[in-house]
């Protein structure tokens, strides 16, 4: 463990770092009742603690009740406030409501992988935060491989739609399982290219060093890798369904997609753990672009992982944003999008990043070099992304927006023809 | 290994789970159910890694196996008109038997006669390691994989490719 | 902005004899009466004629006068603003049959799909005839005069067109 | 080589569907994402109307014209009232004509914001313009309300003018509403029509030439949009919309993107007109009277409206008697899917969900 002096004092009641509560439980126990018993207790200390104290109630407030009412007031109404006080208790009568509910298994459905994806789909979901630090010593497994940790956990969801969507025998389901699997595939690849580069900088797949690399040099990697956050941003939101790539469940064109077929709790643990693999992701996010727990010196006095909480949930309000204002994305247009678009662009980061790496460590720069790394970056970020967007055609302005205005109807007049008060 | 009772636990409790899904592979009657099965085996074999505190290994495990290959394995079977029938007894049944008690003795032989080479310390493979090693020392089978895997991808676009981009192309 | 120009059923019949002799059955102040055989000819030649121009189908509707079934077509020309009311009579009631008018107007095919499923007119040489309103197997042509009248309403046109006695229902069989 | 051969696959694109804007269905056979072939199904809202209205007389077939389309009951009770005052001779005075033109414009902005509100979700932007629609919409229904004391099913119009006179609030009320709804459709012409991925969607989607749109017979946003400038309000006026200043939007490729824009387009031209006729408002009588059992001359009429989904045409056919000898209805929504098959074949499910969005049916008139 590494020992930060920052820390003012050591003890249990200083809760700007709980590691040193759950030590002095763990030795606690250690006297009381022997190392095993010790040995089996901090995991379990560390799911409670990372779990229930930090994820279950963001994930249960922000994702399910916060949602809806910004999104609520995104769409000019309220949102829910009948159930309790502001509705807070709403999370809880939608929980209490969907297990009582009946949880169909159509005829024909393959019943033994209907029933087992929606498990195979929560238990990812809590492993993810196995890895994100909350504090200088507050994180449940602090493994040297980290990221990609973070991406096999990331994976699994994708295998848990597709069973759902291949078990529940139904066309529209069909239809999201395989579109699920296409775009989580095509988009690992853009996300595992972004997050190479960010790997690139800090030399260390761990997560806690990247947070400790970024404090040291005081700078957060998305100054420096600006493209590597907007591919991060996209893919994440790609591999999530969430609006506007949220075409597995697009409602609009193939009713609920692989969640057709899915009511009672067998739906709500799915639509419970979407909440929590996105929130998951901005906390990655969070942790490896936006500093994790550390903000600039300020985590001596706040405690470190509620920076982190307000991280993540601002994160996850773009989310939210995102996901109330942007129509939805056609599936090929998606695939282009991520092969042609966001491929060549990690690439070509990661080639600028290795170049900055190596000049930077040959010539023997000073650490002071990052501030100038961030300012090339950033403007040759805004360059290829609109340079490459124009080179594959893309041009916004051609699009009239305004239909002509004619004064007589003259039947089919060809456009060019100013016929009355065209504009 | 790491030693102590906990890792102990784990590692039966891994190798059961293992055994048990490859099993699940070769019985089940669905074809989907078989790579499911394939997928749990894959999850057991990365616990191993993780057993043998090679963690980059397990998450590569995780990641390429359970993430690529057998999500396209399942594409495969999907696709295929007569998945999720039961593949039925066929009399190909028997000299199967043969060939896998064969290999299981030659296996068995093999493991038995190697003597291990004790290494003095638990010498832990960071991830920075296997780079440096793999582009290192390993440099050529690791170009070569890699242009064996492009042209295996060529291969693949060029067999997908729809009928009429194929005419088009003759006609040019 | 004058308001569009109702042709009268003279000058849409000079037209139409014009064009294509012998296709005018009869006409009155409302509508030009067409003979069924040159009906696609005449029509046609209508709607590339260029004083008349009648590119625009607005309406096809059937109507059913007891005696004789009326396909009325009501078509326009945007470019010069006029419309005129077309006519086809058919007078066998077991089995209608009309020239279908696809082939000059795309437009017209759901129409005359409708026809052919609420009155039984046939339209031969339609693309795909079929009842897109109701059900295949359902019994009778519903929008028919005689067909059954819902129970409790006043008994359809038993006044000056009234030709039949009282009716007797349909065979309400319904085939599963 | 061996190729790769993949059976296409029906999917029904069904009568319960989040997107088919009521009970209508699509036999899509589907090759991957691909559309091969689109068939129609209908009629699981057919009501004969047609027969029943030849059963009640002229003044009780009314409320049927409002079942019709429920989402323009306004539109469809004055495209009847003019057919039977065509019919019968009968004149409507200058206050019923004005208060005609006034309700017609209010049902097509109420209409409009209905459709765009539903197009954009069903392209996918998560209710939010349906809300911001409907949140306008609401406005115009309690002007409704006010006057006829119903919302969506007005049976406001009777022949000869109008059923009630407008309350003494309704003027100031209905101006406070249309003061408002220039700034609302900029709000939404900023988040729709310039949003790319709204463009990238709708851009190119169902692709209608001029030629084959008047061939089709197609009309309303469908014929503008592709570039025919033909509005039964300026070539056929009724109800002296002659009076009244206003444009006509023309897109120009026919694809969903220039429906799109042309219906937004035409609310502004709506409040244009709403403007003018509530400025020119006309005292005096607004109904003349006219005998309950109407027994209008032996004859036929045909009458035409531009309602907010094309033109909306009533043939009367009458016999002397109190109840029309034929009434038929020309339903713009069915009219408007003759081409659906050519849109969508050779698109993806998600290009038929837009091109369906963008024709903007009503089940209710495509199967009266």
């Amino acid at each position: 463990m590494i020992w930060l002096p920052f820390l003012v004092s050591e003890h249990w009641w200083d809760l700007r770092d709980l590691g040193n509560l759950s030590r002095e439980i763990l030795e606690l126990i250690e006297r009381g009742l022997g190392s095993e018993v010790a040995y089996i207790v901090s995991p379990l200390i560390g799911f409670v603690a990372s779990f229930l104290l930090f994820v279950l109630p963001t994930q249960l407030y922000l994702g399910v009740y916060g949602e809806r009412r910004l999104i609520g007031r995104m769409q000019s109404r309220l949102g829910p406030n009948r159930v309790g006080k502001f509705g807070l208790l709403q999370p809880i009568a939608d929980a209490i409501k969907l297990i009582q509910k009946e949880a169909i298994t159509p005829r024909g459905a393959d019943r033994w992988v209907m029933w087992t994806a929606p498990v195979v789909f929560v238990a990812p979901a809590v492993l993810v935060w196995a890895v994100i630090p909350f504090g200088p010593n507050m994180v449940i497994a602090d493994l040297p491989t980290g990221l990609v940790y973070y991406l096999a956990v990331a994976a699994l969801p994708v295998l848990a739609a597709f069973m759902a969507g291949w078990s529940s025998n139904n066309k529209y389901s069909l239809f999201g399982a395989m579109r699920v699997v296409a775009m989580a595939i095509s988009y690992e690849v853009a996300l595992v290219l972004a997050l190479l580069g960010v790997v690139l900088f800090t030399q260390t797949l761990s997560l806690q060093e990247i947070i400790l690399w970024q404090r040291d040099l005081d700078i957060w990697l998305v100054f420096l890798q600006p493209l590597a956050f907007i591919i991060y941003f996209i893919s994440a939101s790609a591999e999530l369904n969430r609006t506007p790539t949220d075409i597995a469940e697009a409602e609009s064109e193939i009713v609920a997609g692989y969640l057709t077929e899915y009511s009672g709790m067998k739906w709500g643990l799915f639509y419970g753990m979407d909440i929590g693999y996105a929130i998951a992701a901005a906390a990655f996010g969070s942790t490896v672009f936006l500093g994790g727990w550390s903000f600039f010196g300020l985590e001596e006095w706040v405690p470190p992982w509620l920076i982190l909480i307000v991280k993540t949930q601002l994160f996850y309000f773009v989310f939210i944003w995102t996901r109330g204002t942007l129509p939805r994305l056609r599936i090929d247009q998606l695939m282009g999008l991520a092969w042609k678009y966001l491929l060549p662009l990690a690439a070509v980061n990661l080639l600028v990043v290795a170049a900055e790496r190596l000049w930077w460590k040959e010539a023997e720069l000073g650490d002071g070099i990052v501030y100038l790394f961030a300012a090339i970056n950033i403007v040759l970020a805004v360059v290829l992304l609109v340079g490459w967007a124009r080179a594959l055609g893309y041009r916004p302005e051609r699009v009239r927006t305004r239909p002509r205005l004619v004064k007589e109807p003259l039947g089919y007049v060809p456009a060019d023809s100013s016929a009355g008060g065209g504009q | 290994m790491i030693e102590g009772t906990g890792p102990a636990l784990a590692f039966w409790g891994l190798s059961a789970l293992t055994l048990v899904s490859a099993g699940g592979v070769i019985v089940s009657r669905n074809l989907f159910h078989a790579v499911l099965f394939l997928v749990l085996a894959f999850i057991g074999i990365a616990g191993f890694f993780l057993l043998l505190s090679a963690e980059f290994l397990a998450m590569a495990q995780i990641v390429i196996y359970v993430g690529a290959i057998a999500v396209l394995m399942l594409y495969a079977i999907v696709l295929t008109p007569r998945a999720g029938r039961d593949n039925r007894e066929t009399w190909m049944a028997v000299p199967a038997l043969f060939v896998a008690v064969g290999l299981a003795a030659v296996l068995l032989f093999a493991i038995h006669d190697t003597d291990w080479a004790k290494s003095a310390r638990a010498y832990v493979l960071s991830a920075g390691e296997l780079g440096r090693e793999l582009l290192g020392t390993w440099v050529l089978p690791f170009q070569l994989a890699s242009v064996l895997l492009t042209a295996a991808l060529v291969g693949a676009v060029m067999l997908v490719r729809s009928p009429e981009e194929e005419r088009k192309e003759e006609e040019e | 902005m004058a308001a569009t120009r109702w042709w009268s059923g003279h000058e849409l019949a000079k037209l139409a004899q014009e064009l294509v002799p012998g296709s005018v059955e009869r006409a009155d102040d409302v509508a030009a009466y067409f003979r069924a055989e040159t009906l696609v000819e005449t029509m046609r030649a209508l709607r590339d004629s260029d004083d008349g121009d009648f590119v625009y189908l607005i309406n096809l509707c059937a109507a059913d006068y007891w005696s004789r079934f009326e396909v009325v077509y009501h078509i326009a020309s945007l470019q010069k603003n006029h419309a005129a009311v077309a006519k086809v009579e058919v007078f066998d009631r077991e089995n209608p049959v009309v020239p279908s008018v696809v082939p000059v107007w795309y437009g017209a095919w759901m129409q005359e799909c409708e026809a052919y499923d609420l009155f039984g007119i046939r339209f031969e040489g339609h693309p795909k005839l079929y009842r897109i309103l109701l059900w295949e197997g359902f019994p009778g042509w519903p929008l028919r005069k005689d067909f059954l009248s819902l129970p409790g309403g006043i008994q359809p046109g038993l006044n000056e067109f009234s030709g039949t006695a009282r009716r007797e229902p349909p065979p309400v069989r319904y085939v599963e | 080589m061996t190729e790769i051969r993949s059976e296409p696959f029906v999917v029904n694109i069904g009568p319960q569907h989040p997107s088919t804007h009521g009970v209508f269905r699509i036999k899509a056979t589907v090759d991957g994402e691909r559309v091969i072939d689109a068939e129609m199904v209908m009629g699981y809202l057919h009501r004969s109307i047609e027969k029943l209205a030849e059963e009640r007389t002229y003044t009780q077939n009314i409320p049927f014209t409002d079942r019709t389309d429920y989402l323009s009951s306004m539109s469809n009770n004055l495209g009847y009232c003019l057919a039977v005052e065509k019919l019968a001779g009968i004149e409507v005075p200058p206050r019923g004509n004005a208060i005609r033109v006034i309700m017609a414009e209010l049902q097509r902005l109420a209409s409009h914001c209905m459709a765009i509100g539903a197009f954009a979700n069903d392209t996918g932007a998560w209710q939010t313009p349906v809300m911001w629609t409907f949140r306008e919409r609401e406005r115009i229904l309690d002007l409704f309300e006010m006057t006829s004391g119903a919302r969506l099913t007005c049976n406001y119009m009777r022949i000869g003018g109008v059923a009630f006179d407008l309350p003494k609030d309704f003027v100031p009320a209905c101006r406070k509403v249309i003061e408002r709804f220039p700034a609302f459709i900029d709000e939404l012409h900023g988040l729709l029509s310039e949003n790319e991925i709204f463009i990238a969607r709708t851009k190119g989607i169902g692709v209608i030439t001029a030629e084959q749109a008047i061939n089709a017979s197609l009309s309303g946003p469908m014929l503008r949009g592709s570039g025919v400038a033909w509005d039964i309000r300026k070539a056929d006026p009724y109800c002296g919309y002659e009076q009244y200043d206003f444009d006509i939007p023309v897109g120009e490729n026919g694809d969903s993107y220039d429906r799109f824009i042309v219906r937004l387009e035409e609310m502004r031209q709506s409040v244009r007109i709403i403007e003018q006729a509530l400025d020119g408002l006309p005292g005096g009588p607004f109904r003349t009277e006219v005998p309950l059992a109407l027994r209008p001359p032996k004859g036929e009429a045909y009458a035409r409206v531009e309602g907010p989904r094309g033109e909306l045409g009533y043939y009367v056919v009458s016999d002397g008697g109190p109840s029309p000898f034929r009434f038929h209805i020309r339903p713009p929504s069915f009219i408007n899917l003759s081409l659906l098959k050519e849109m969508t074949v050779g698109g993806t499910v998600a290009d038929a969900i837009v091109v369906l969005g963008s024709i903007d049916i009503v089940v209710g008139e495509i199967d009266r």
